[in-house]
């Protein structure tokens, strides 16, 4: 059943006439059929690869394909009104893929999910993959499979290095989830956590923190009281030097919290095992997974 | 992007908040004369992009325009903590009754801006967090109503203990600096100390601000703030080639797609005895301009002994990277061996690729690594 | 029962030591027992007129008094502040009094109102009596008397001359409500017709209108369908020229619509009564009203 | 408060709305200078606060400085419905290709700015909206989120019939028009016509914008775009008073407590046949020196024949009211008769005190309506 997507899940993709957005949904298409419109205003009336309806706005997408979902692949200056948009036509799944949306433009548009209980995966992130089922996002579709490990992460590469050892140790995911790396996100690594442990296609979880935050400790906190299946972290930037952003805007180490070291204690404490390398991560998985 | 304590002092006078006057000099000379224009006493602030510069000695109160001069001269060309001092401040020195501390950050539970205040003022914020966490206020600002009256002056009436006329000013400040922030895209903001003169005068006499560069395209005077001396010429130049680039002090340097992999391969690094010379992310491309570009920065460390590609290739496949890797590379003359790993779609293919070059292949990350920290020694 | 208060109403006064709160505080005060908290920033720990504590807050004071209900006399810079606080706090009923409260002010406060499920009445309006139980406001307390007609007006001294006749009729108020005359106010006509149609106490209603937008076209629309008592009607303004604001920021004939014959002609077309001259609005009730 | 074209374009202009370049003369020189340095052609537009100046001839399409001279010459000091021309603007006139009305005003209803818009520019929105109702679009904004961008480019695309680079300058402008109508504290603001030139540049045009006296104490600047020369001597008195007047064309001049009651007072003077001279609310003090001012302003009007106090004692004693109306009134020397009319608390005490002094007393609101209106004639 994987998490977020069912087999009801209908998506837009907005932006979608755009280098990034043409590119993905494209790729998204052909992972499955559930992309049935596009959206970019004054392109209304086309259509995008022979087949999918492109709108001026969300709301006639909404109105006309039943969309519940959508892919933002809108420039940053743009994101948030995509976001505001998406939600106003009444989606309930929105994965904002763009890369450096302003973080208080994220702050103004939180509430405004929330009052419509939308759910937000993003900013700057490379959305979902539910192996087998849909693609929502940039994940490359040719490294899963489908099966019962939970992968969620705050970065993309990093995390389709781990999916990639998956295989060899006869495994494959339920859902694969990329959160991103900014400061304020929609879903975090707590949400993603609930959900999965909610699955029941899920038997086991990986969780691939990085400095910056606390959002990792307070998974493990919630793991630790509420989680049974078996749950593998992996901490990157025990190297970052403090102060300094690593690429990804929330990945900072201020203030002298935020540190590796910390989070692996947290972890620790919580009784959750952290691969010192990303190759030791499915080792300690099965290590602890009784099958 | 850090900006300095006079920079985020001219945002916080737009926005209403009662600073003391003050202008920059950057000869002593300069200094002195602004010093009598203030008139005495002043204090002359180094302008640099780090804490701590108290303690360096790079903050001085002057009572004479003698006092001026040789500060201003010993303060100007100072180094601290690696940033050299090329401004000072000079501002008339207050009579100071008390101290608080008045900031705002990004809040990544709340996603929202939360506004922080303490009685204990002029010292860092992290050390009362630590000492005294109970002295430190802090609220959430709904982002749809803003810092409300209440929500400020309930906060400020706690501080001050009930002096109310005290709380009112300080209320105020709150608001004005939550406006700041949230107009100028501010991720931190911090007046500390905002004082009271014997008199009862507030004013906010440091300031501390950390804009979002992901805001810049709608604030156009960003790149004016921006001090390029401060910045490492490698970090200029990544900016503006549009990569994520940070330095450090090794000698292995990482080219690496995605920031969480790049900080994972440093880490590696270390893991294997080794020391990574950089963090970089060049992206999902495979583009040869942004491999040259990447190539470029790393390569004006000279302790760079080895270079270490890192890719997963997911959508876009392992054989175009390498196409693009070779071709970068043999675009250039590099001196120092260059260690490639290259997993995900196509990789034997790309590792193909790689056999008829000088590019030392590798199957894994950790093979990579241990491969290139072997090339260093 | 009245409306919108009860005898559990407990009533904090905001801006308590100022000239017109401290004097129509000690009035409430006199009229009824159920003032039990002022609210001035600065002067809290002290006590008004011997009996009532002043608090810091609005916080302080509901919880320290179990106040539900406010009201405002705070200046018009304060206003909205003090609405806020008082919403924040958690009382259930804020009757703003102060004048000149601009208008975006209000326009901003009133989602934070609906989101908490706050009534506010007013701003710039004289508040609500409820004979017998208690005063909000500025309403003069001696020509009210306990009864069975509810009065609902957009002015002050119209309603007193309108109050001041019913005893010669032998009647009495369940509750004589001043909604206030400003363009964005809390509780509307229409609002308060919905009420006292709620209320048994209330038997009759008089409406006492005036121009400037479509509230009262609205509350005859609801009435006819929906309202079985009696109901007559007043409006004040026939004389007034367009474009020139009459007194209330709300009572301006703008681009020739909100004029008295407008609303007179609406409610006369639903069923309404519309009394000429303010001393034949008994006399129009009371042919109507089969008691 | 109503403010002139070139002042509600000024603060458009201030939001970053397209405004065109212009400025205004007080001679006809002044204006031939303007179009000089703008060239030509120029219109010449009559800057007052009343509508209908184009039909009155108050603007002009001038195509040589002659005509500016003559044109400017013709308006400056031409009366327009009763208000005297004493500014005109001169600015650039545009080639027209497609005109838009875009509007914002308070809605009572939603208690929200509403947005109103219609590609049928350049007319009365209040004829479109009697016509057409269908061609005007509207949207009722939630202020805690603004006008949304996608709220802004629908309703611009519908005006645009799917013109995506004018949708996208309308909706701009929109989102400006939004921030200046908030942050000014208006409540109306109207761009009638939104032109674009036959090049596709959007422009604002003309501007109306009404602000919200009561938001005075927060935009001192207030106070100087206010038209002293536009308002008549007596209402302007009676705003500096801190009173509620509006001048009118009958003889009964009217004080009342409360504007519902005044405006009661009015209606029933026309009611028995006689005509009120003016709307004035005294408000609910007994104060003398709040009457005198009152009496002042009535009377500077010589039509007035009969003064009529209609005052309903509340919470302040009647008694006290006719003590301070005594007060005042002996206090000046007038030589029209005074009904008075006390009603509430303590009344018979009032009208007591009354016997005993020239003012004409009556015990009800119609009674003292009808005194008034016999001695008149």
């Amino acid at each position: 059943m994987a998490i977020f997507v069912d087999k009801n899940t209908k998506v837009a993709v907005q932006g979608i006439t755009g280098r990034d957005g043409s590119f993905h949904a494209q790729q998204m298409l052909e992972y499955s059929d559930t992309v049935v419109a596009g959206v970019t205003p004054g392109r209304g009336g086309q259509t995008f690869a022979d087949k999918v309806p492109i709108f001026d706005s969300m709301a006639e997408a909404v109105g006309q394909t039943g969309a519940n979902t959508t892919v933002i692949f809108v420039p940053p200056f743009g994101a948030a009104g995509a976001i505001y948009e998406a939600a106003d036509a009444g989606v309930k799944l929105i994965v904002c893929i763009t890369e450096g949306v302003p973080t208080v433009d994220m702050v103004k548009v939180m509430p405004y999910l929330a009052e419509r209980g939308v759910r937000l995966i993003g900013p700057n992130c490379p959305g979902l993959i539910a192996p087998g089922l849909c693609k929502l996002g940039i994940m490359p579709a040719s490294i899963v499979a489908e099966g019962n490990v939970g992968l969620v992460s705050r970065s993309g590469t990093l995390t389709y290095e781990v999916v990639w050892q998956l295989p060899s140790a006869g495994l494959g995911q339920s859902a694969c989830l990329g959160i991103g790396g900014d400061p304020v996100i929609g879903t975090t690594f707590l949400d993603s956590i609930k959900a999965f442990a909610a699955d029941p296609q899920t038997e086991a979880l990986v969780m691939i923190g990085e400095i910056g935050g606390d959002a990792e400790e307070r998974a493990a906190e919630y793991i630790q009281e509420h989680v049974d299946i078996p749950v593998v972290a992996f901490i990157a930037g025990q190297t970052a030097p403090p102060g300094k952003r690593m690429g990804h805007a929330g990945a900072i180490v201020s203030g002298g919290s935020g540190t590796a070291a910390e989070k692996v204690k947290a972890l620790a404490a919580a009784g959750i095992p952290v691969a010192e390398r990303p190759k030791d991560i499915v080792p300690r998985l099965q290590e602890i997974w009784q099958r | 992007m850090n900006i300095h304590e006079y920079q985020a002092k001219e945002i916080f006078a737009r926005f209403g908040l009662p600073v003391p006057p003050g202008d920059v000099a950057t000869t002593a000379d300069q200094a002195v004369k602004l010093a009598e224009q203030y008139g005495l006493p002043v204090m002359v602030k180094a302008q640099v992009l780090t804490g701590g510069r108290g303690k360096a000695g790079g903050v001085k109160y002057c009572t004479s325009v003698a006092d001026v001069a040789e500060h201003a001269e010993a303060i100007l060309g100072m180094d601290i903590k690696g940033h050299t001092v090329g401004k000072v401040q000079i501002t008339p020195a207050l009579d100071i009754a008390e101290e608080y501390y008045v900031g705002m950050l990004i809040d990544r539970n709340t996603k929202r801006a939360l506004l922080m205040a303490s009685a204990e003022g002029g010292v860092e914020i992290e050390q009362v967090a630590k000492d005294n966490p109970d002295a430190i206020f802090k609220l959430a600002i709904d982002p749809r109503y803003g810092l409300l009256d209440h929500e400020a002056l309930t906060m400020a009436l706690k501080l001050t203990n009930g002096d109310i006329k005290k709380a009112r000013q300080l209320a105020l400040a709150m608001q004005k600096l939550y406006a700041a922030f949230m107009h100028a895209d501010a991720s931190l903001a911090e007046i500390n100390p905002y004082v009271f003169t014997p008199a009862g005068e507030g004013y906010a006499i440091d300031a501390k601000m950390n804009l979002d560069d992901n805001a810049q395209f709608r604030h156009p005077d960003y790149e004016q703030l921006r001090d390029l001396d401060e910045e490492n010429a490698a970090e200029r130049q990544a900016r503006e080639a549009g990569l994520s680039f940070v330095k450090l002090e090794g000698n292995v340097g990482c080219l690496v797609n995605g920031a969480g992999l790049a900080m994972a391969t440093m880490d590696l690094v270390k893991y294997y005895g080794g020391k990574p010379a950089n963090f970089l992310d060049i992206g999902g491309s495979s583009n040869p301009e942004k491999v040259v570009n990447a190539l470029q920065i790393i390569l004006t460390d000279p302790h760079v002994k080895v270079i270490l590609f890192n890719i997963f290739g997911g959508i876009t496949r392992c054989d175009d990277v390498a196409n693009g890797i070779i071709a970068a590379t043999e675009s250039m003359d590099i001196s120092v061996p260059i260690v490639v790993r290259l997993t995900g779609t196509n990789e034997e293919e790309a590792r193909q690729l790689l056999t008829q070059t000088d590019l030392v292949a590798a199957e894994t990350m950790d093979a990579a690594v241990q491969k290139a920290i072997e090339l260093v020694s």
